[in-house]
């Protein structure tokens, strides 16, 4: 079969119909429903390369939904970020799937749900319509994070519910706002309106609503508070696919945002506030915390602090900045909750643990090195970018996020480091070894691999970034392409 | 990677090949029956290798450029060896070749993971390698970085109290390299590249508060790896926690690489003149005289803390940091003989601290331990390791004839002429220091009285007495003919840009007066025959005593008596220093990890606090306010 | 523009604003879940209210199309986007509350209280974590890294 | 924080928040929206659907992904509803029985519900109304039985069948465009006469499956959470 423009939205249409009909499935067999989503879940991965190398030659593939061409019906926009981000997706599902289970089918669906919201969110290009997939996506990470079936679990979803439904409606209302200043919600549409309409303090608050909105999955301060809570409480497997590879594409419905809609420097330093106070919030909380799920979702905090940073950079070199720091983050945090899965509980108590499991504490140093960012392993060109394009920009507030994320970085290794201190410690006698079993340990130590393959093969991978960030970055491209007699 | 091929591949492809197949072989092969010998083959090719590249320096090649070249997000990666990463290089090795020597035999096959101390050590190389070879400030980053986390390598793995001596220092080196990185990133907004070139022709734009960031941070970045006070706290223990060899090595060698890289980015990059030109307002202080008021108390206080140890390895580490702020205050002087002396002490420090450490851990190896009050009298049962310990004290306490005092009187005569009287009398008072010390180190080990349970104690074997005797001969030949060791030097200095000092193979030749070594060590020599004449052939009481039972005051002492005065060595002296001892630095540390602490604490309040939708209102008022202010609403 | 319009139109964005503070006040001062949940509602009831304000127009119609079935002949007519999206709109926040709701019933089944303080520590004791933020002295001895990394030898 | 004062300080803030709000919103030209979009559809919706509820043209033709989306919400919150309460309604139910009065009432409003929902939901396309709020309706003509009931079983099984093929057949419909070689739901079967029950293509059986698969879902959704209060109800999950 050969694949056209149109075939953008199968990422979102066909996992919906696997998930629409995966309940009647999973009353004949869970066995068979569990197979179908993970068929589904492969396809979608699949026709996403597939669209790449078309997806690359014309910059991007454009399919306007039931044929009415741009500002009147809605857009599926896939780019090569967009495509990524849609493998990305996919693959982590597949990665950390649900095993055979108590409500399997329900969570199969759910999983499902997931990957159509999550893929329709980076692949829209309509405000509206990436906000009924951000719902979409939030909903099921609503049920996902109580499918613990703890108390915690509940409270923990429920307290994110109600913080999300908030951010919701304040993404809603900066939508609104959008639409009454400039009657249109296509995104290519607005970035010609933009410079007219969506500057002055509408513009503004219609972006500082928004941001308040998408970010509480973005995990940005301070609509993060549900992070920790959640993590904890999840199922690993959620918070792996939380933590590494959703709220990634929240963040890149914002860097879309910047992109097209809100290059007014005053917007760019809203981000750029609220990014570096992640990051110096979230790696002080992990030095404080003493649990091995909690440290990671305060890191994971800290480092969508660092996207926002870097997406707050204008020019595509902060473009750049922020797809490395989300492409690496996206390997290693995942990785990170494979390990913290077995090793749940006081971090005092994982004395000796690395030498019990030598291969997961090997693990866990080769991660944190990288995700410290020493070279050469990718953590650190990420970084390396960031205060490159930071320091390039120039400016007072790109210096002192420069400032506070080198700092940051030293908290960042106390505390990794100090796990890694305890894992090669003595175990007192008497305590039942840690062991992991390779099917437990596999996914993290794929995703190890491909840490070490990215290690190697990073002047290739850089440079694929660049043409991509630089793609990304370019607004009138973004327009030209979907507007393509012009408005 | 584009590789040259082999037979295009310069000596520094070689060498970097050597070092690679290095780490692999050993971590591999580390514990074999001959894997130590593979180690010290392996070693000692990489320092025949550097010795050929020297004379191919000498000869005027210039610089050794490899043939690796990586372009990496359009930064291009490149590495070039000149005369001052070569000098450092010949280090290296050398302290490699003799390290792997040492671990070789016996200590090899004693040791539980041998093949982790044989590989880090070989890691250890291959990432100095690197760092001196780098071409440019990103290069020089990434070779920080590797060296740093090399060196954390080494000192973890012997577990226990290493493991938290180690930690320490990983926190210490990362903020040392967050400040090297930020100084690096502050060159590339001013100069938009990385390239050292780049950077000197970015210098003269620059304002006075960039160069003095500049400064600011890479004398901080690197003088945390020299320990340079207030940053030392890390160094002692965690170079003392290192088993063995790689000790001796980190002792000689791995300090070191902070003083190539404070080199490297203040003298050849930034240069004497810029740095003279940074005063502070209104006062005449320079920018180098604070780094030099730095080193004299790095050169103080370390030293008297020192004296203070009662572990052994402890009291030799915290010298160590001491000797570095000598190192640094010579090259700080910024003349010939200043620099000179300042490399010539980096050259002979390496020499005898290494047969010092590796002396000490020979007792350790045979007695278990390095607690100063527990040993004594060994000087009967290891006598070999009690030669090369005594050589090596005289040349830390810079006394003729080793060469620790050719350096340092280089070092005085600089500070001398430059007329620094009060930079001068830190530099005799670190002396005095250390003279105490060592011998305290050398007298509760070796002299008085043995105890009962060290009766049956050997000496050590061949393989460990043999590289510290000869280290220990190489601090005498080249105490007696310093020349050798200065044409090294050379080397170094002329990279730097610094007019070459005069000098023959027994000195130097000075306006203000000359020092031959031949001449110094022949009175000392002649003395010592005068005296020994005297003593044997006029006199010759000597008389044998046991080391044990024995009689004082007409009481009968028996062995399990403790007569030998370890305990509390210097008390009055103690008394005085104790204050600094436990002084603003601990708890400046301390103070900064209940910082880092409480905020966290502060920030996990605000994560756990029940009522978040608070939170976000306030955010989200406060967001429109300023969105309203910078969209025009609020002028 | 006329008269009538201004003043509905301030009506209806004050309505608005109205219900998007209630709905606000209910979610941050309470602090049961169940009021939290029904001030959701408020609030989304007021973003709603604004969106479909503002497609209105004045002097337009219905945007539903009468006998003789062409544009020309109805008007103009009021912006059906904006109601077409508040109607998606109303859709997802049910969902949502409908979700919301299930999960009220839950903790209140899992802790007996709807009290976010109690639930919030009845959550942190499950899962391991301190239940209440100690003061700088009662952590756990020898947590400080650098306290902990001090030894003996530096500090006799 | 004590309760008062932090009531005091929302209040301020909240206060503050609706000064900014009323200065935007005082900014915005009330009624002249700006309609770049919305005029461009009000001219052209009858041509290109055949609906003449321009409204339901916008959702299920210009915005039909969001539509599709909307479902999928409901089916996911849905989903995750039964996810978090467990498999509710199998067990022997012993809730109190209403009162004669709403029993009465239920069985005699049932068919008419059923009509009315049915008559808004096919009529979707020509008049106010369509799938969204003839599914609503729909459901309540199942709950309200229910709620006289109470101790009747929910039959989950017709509700899970009804649900999955409504909601297939809107992602088939959207297939089909791109069958053809057009886009994903590009309106198929011609827009017809306008006023018409059988005109605007597809339009109507979209409303169809979605009136179906919101009312299949409402009330399965009322129904768990109504169970979930009753611990006799909820098929052994405690």
């Amino acid at each position: 079969m050969t694949l056209t423009a149109h075939h953008v939205v199968l990422p979102v249409a066909l996992p919906l119909l696997v998930a629409f009909l995966l309940p009647l499935v999973g009353r004949l067999s869970d066995g068979l429903a569990r197979l179908l989503a993970q068929l589904t879940t492969l396809a979608v991965a699949v026709i996403a390369l597939l669209l790449w190398p078309a997806a690359s030659d014309g910059g991007a593939l454009v399919s306007a939904m039931g044929g009415f061409a741009a500002p009147i019906g809605i857009v599926f926009y896939a780019d090569k970020l967009a495509l990524m981000f849609v493998v990305a997706l996919a693959v982590g599902l597949l990665l950390f799937r649900p095993r055979r289970e108590h409500d399997s089918t329900k969570v199969q669906t759910l999983w499902l749900l997931l990957l159509a919201g999550g893929s329709g969110l980076v692949l829209s290009g309509d405000l509206f319509n990436i906000f009924v997939f951000y719902e979409i996506t939030a909903v099921a990470t609503y049920g996902l994070g109580a499918s613990a079936h703890t108390g915690a679990g509940y409270g923990a979803s429920l307290r994110y519910l109600l913080l999300s439904a908030l951010g919701s409606a304040f993404a809603l209302l900066g939508i609104a706002l959008v639409y009454a200043a400039a009657g249109t919600l296509n995104l290519a549409d607005l970035s010609q309106l933009a410079g007219e309409r969506l500057t002055g303090p509408m513009g503004l608050t219609a972006f500082v609503l928004m941001v308040l909105g998408f970010g509480v999955k973005a995990e940005l301060f301070p609509v993060n508070t549900w992070v920790p809570e959640v993590y904890t409480a999840a199922p690993t497997r959620v918070t792996a696919v939380l933590a590494g590879v959703v709220s990634k594409l929240a963040m890149v419905v914002i860097l879309r945002l910047l992109v097209l809609l809100f290059q007014d420097p005053a917007a760019l330093g809203f981000l750029l506030l609220l990014g570096a106070i992640g990051v110096a919030a979230g790696e002080l909380a992990a030095f404080r915390s003493r649990d091995l799920h909690r440290t990671f979702a305060y890191s994971s905090i800290a480092q969508l602090g660092l996207m926002a940073v870097a997406f707050s950079i204008p020019g595509h070199a902060g473009v750049l900045a922020g797809i490395a720091v989300a492409l690496h983050h996206l390997v290693v945090k995942p990785a990170f909750f494979v390990l913290a899965d077995r090793w749940r509980g006081e971090i005092a108590g994982l004395t000796g643990a690395g030498r019990t499991s030598p291969l997961a504490a090997g693990l866990f140093v080769l991660l944190s090195l990288s995700i410290i960012g020493i070279p050469p392993l990718p953590g650190f060109w990420a970084k390396l970018m960031l205060f490159k394009a930071a320091i390039d920009a120039g400016g007072a507030g790109n210096l002192t996020a420069v400032a506070i994320i080198l700092a940051a970085t030293v908290i960042e290794a106390a505390y990794l480091f100090r796990v890694v201190g305890i894992l090669y410690g003595t175990a007192p006698a008497g305590r039942p070894p840690l062991r992991f079993t390779l099917g437990e340990l596999a996914p993290g130590l794929l995703l190890g691999a491909v840490l070490i393959a990215a290690t190697v093969s990073v002047a290739p991978l850089g440079d694929g970034l660049t043409a991509m960030a630089a793609d990304s970055a370019d607004a009138a491209a973004y327009a030209s392409r979907v507007l393509p007699g012009g408005n | 990677m584009p590789f040259a091929l082999p037979f295009d591949m310069t000596s520094l492809d070689l060498l970097m090949a050597i070092a690679a197949a290095a780490t692999v072989l050993l971590y591999l092969f580390g514990t074999a029956r001959l894997g130590g010998y593979l180690a010290t083959l392996l070693h000692g090719a990489a320092l025949a290798v550097t010795v050929a590249m020297g004379l191919d320096l000498a000869a005027g090649a210039g610089a050794i450029p490899s043939s690796l070249r990586l372009t990496v997000l359009g930064q291009q990666l490149a590495w070039t060896l000149d005369g001052l990463g070569w000098f450092f290089l010949l280090l290296t090795t050398g302290a490699a070749f003799f390290s792997s020597w040492y671990m070789a035999g016996e200590w090899g096959r004693v040791q539980q993971r041998a093949r982790i101390q044989h590989g880090t050590l070989a890691l250890n190389v291959l990432t100095m390698v690197l760092l001196l070879s780098a071409g440019d400030l990103l290069g020089l980053f990434i070779g920080w970085e590797f060296v740093s986390w090399a060196a954390f390598a080494m000192m973890i793995q012997a577990g226990g109290p290493a493991t938290q001596a180690a930690y320490r220092y990983m926190l210490y080196a990362l903020a040392g390299a967050m400040a090297l990185f930020a100084a690096i990133l502050v060159v590339h907004g001013a100069a938009g590249g990385f390239g050292f070139d780049q950077m000197r022709a970015a210098l003269p734009d620059m304002s006075t508060g960039m160069l003095w960031t500049l400064f600011a941070l890479f004398a901080g970045g690197f003088g945390v790896k020299m320990a340079l006070v207030p940053t030392h706290l890390w160094q002692a223990p965690a170079y003392s926690y290192t088993p063995g060899a790689s000790s001796a090595f980190l002792n000689a060698v791995s300090a070191r690489m902070g003083l190539f890289a404070l080199i490297l980015s203040l003298v050849k990059l930034i240069g004497f003149d810029t740095l003279a030109g940074l005063r502070i307002p209104m006062t005449g202080i320079e920018s180098t005289d604070i780094l030099a008021w730095v080193a004299a108390i790095t050169m103080v206080v370390p030293t008297y803390i020192a004296l203070m140890q009662t572990d052994a390895r402890m009291l030799l580490t915290w010298h160590g940091i001491g000797q570095g702020g000598y190192m640094l205050l010579g090259i700080l002087v910024a003349t010939p003989l200043g620099v000179a002396g300042g490399l010539l002490h980096v050259f002979n420090y390496a020499t005898y601290q290494m047969a010092l450490i590796l002396a000490v851990f020979a007792v350790i190896h045979r007695t278990g331990t390095a607690d100063l009050d527990e040993l004594g009298g060994l000087i009967t049962r290891m006598p070999l390791t009690y030669v090369a310990l005594l050589m090596g004290i005289i040349g830390l306490a810079g006394l003729p004839p080793m060469n620790g005092f050719v350096s340092k009187w280089m070092i005085y005569k600089a500070l001398i002429v430059t007329q620094q009287p009060l930079l001068s009398i830190a530099a005799f008072v670190g002396t005095l220091g250390t003279i105490l010390s060592v011998y305290k180190l050398i007298h509760n080990i070796f002299l008085g009285q043995l105890r009962v349970e060290h009766r049956e104690i050997r000496e050590a074997p061949w393989s460990m007495t043999l590289p510290m005797l000869v280290l220990a001969g190489i601090g005498f030949v080249t105490g007696f003919a310093p020349g050798l060791a200065l044409s090294i030097v050379d080397q170094a200095q002329a990279a730097m840009g610094v007019a070459l000092l005069p000098h023959h193979l027994g000195g130097v030749v000075l306006a203000t007066g000359s020092l031959n070594m031949l001449w110094v060590v022949g009175v000392l020599v002649g003395a010592i025959g005068v005296g020994a004449l005297i003593f044997y052939v006029l006199g010759n009481r000597r008389f044998e005593t046991h080391q044990y039972d024995n009689y004082a005051g007409g009481h009968f002492l028996s062995a399990d008596i403790r007569y030998h005065f370890s305990h509390e060595f210097y008390p009055g002296l103690a008394r005085v220093i104790g204050p600094w001892y436990r002084g603003w630095v601990v708890r400046m540390e301390h103070g900064l990890g209940v910082l880092a602490e409480v905020s966290g604490d502060l920030w996990h309040g605000v994560f756990r606090a029940a009522y978040t939708p608070l939170y976000v209102l306030i955010v989200a008022v406060l967001g429109l306010f300023w969105a309203g202010g910078a969209g025009g609403f609020g002028s | 523009m006329t008269m009538d319009a201004e003043m509905l139109g301030k009506a209806l964005y004050a309505g608005a604003v109205c219900l998007v503070l209630l709905g606000l006040y209910g979610m941050v001062v309470p602090r049961n879940l169940m009021r939290i949940v029904l001030g959701l509602v408020l609030l989304e009831s007021g973003v709603n209210l604004f969106l479909v304000a503002a497609g209105f127009r004045a002097d337009a119609a219905a945007p539903i199309l009468t006998a003789p079935f062409t544009a020309q002949a109805a008007g103009p007519l009021v912006d059906p986007v904006p109601q077409a999206l508040v109607l998606t709109a109303i859709v997802i926040g049910v969902g949502v509350l409908a979700l919301g709701l299930a999960l009220v019933v839950r903790v209140k089944e899992a802790y007996g209280t709807l009290d976010t303080h109690a639930v919030a520590n009845r959550m942190a004791r499950e899962t391991g974590a301190d239940p209440a933020v100690t003061a700088a002295g009662a952590r756990t001895p020898g947590a400080l890294p650098v306290a902990a990394g001090r030894t003996a030898e530096d500090a006799p | 924080m004590k309760g008062n004062a932090r009531a005091f300080a929302s209040a301020l803030f909240l206060i503050g928040l609706g000064l900014m709000l009323v200065t935007l919103f005082e900014a915005l030209p009330f009624g002249g929206a700006p309609m770049q979009v919305g005029q461009a559809i009000a001219g052209r919706a009858l041509e290109d659907t055949g609906a003449t509820n321009i409204v339901s043209a916008v959702l299920l033709a210009y915005r039909g992904l969001d539509t599709l989306g909307e479902v999928a919400i409901l089916f996911v919150a849905a989903t995750a509803a039964g996810l978090v309460l467990g498999g509710a309604g199998r067990a022997e139910a012993q809730g109190t029985p209403a009162g004669f009065i709403l029993r009465a009432a239920a069985a005699l409003l049932f068919p008419f519900l059923l009509v009315l929902g049915a008559y808004i939901v096919i009529h979707g396309h020509l008049t106010p109304g369509g799938g969204f709020q003839g599914g609503a309706i729909l459901a309540a003509a199942f709950f309200v039985p229910l709620l006289a009931h109470p101790a009747s079983p929910v039959n989950h099984g017709v509700a899970t069948v009804v649900e999955a093929f409504a909601g297939a057949v809107f992602v088939v419909i959207g297939l089909a465009g791109l069958v053809g070689g057009g886009a994903f739901l590009v309106p198929l079967l011609g827009a017809g006469t306008p006023g018409d029950l059988f005109s605007a293509g597809s339009l109507p059986l979209l409303y169809l499956a979605i009136g179906l698969k919101v009312g299949s879902e409402l009330a399965g959704l009322m129904a768990r959470i109504a169970a979930a209060g009753d611990p006799a109800r909820q098929g052994g999950k405690a």
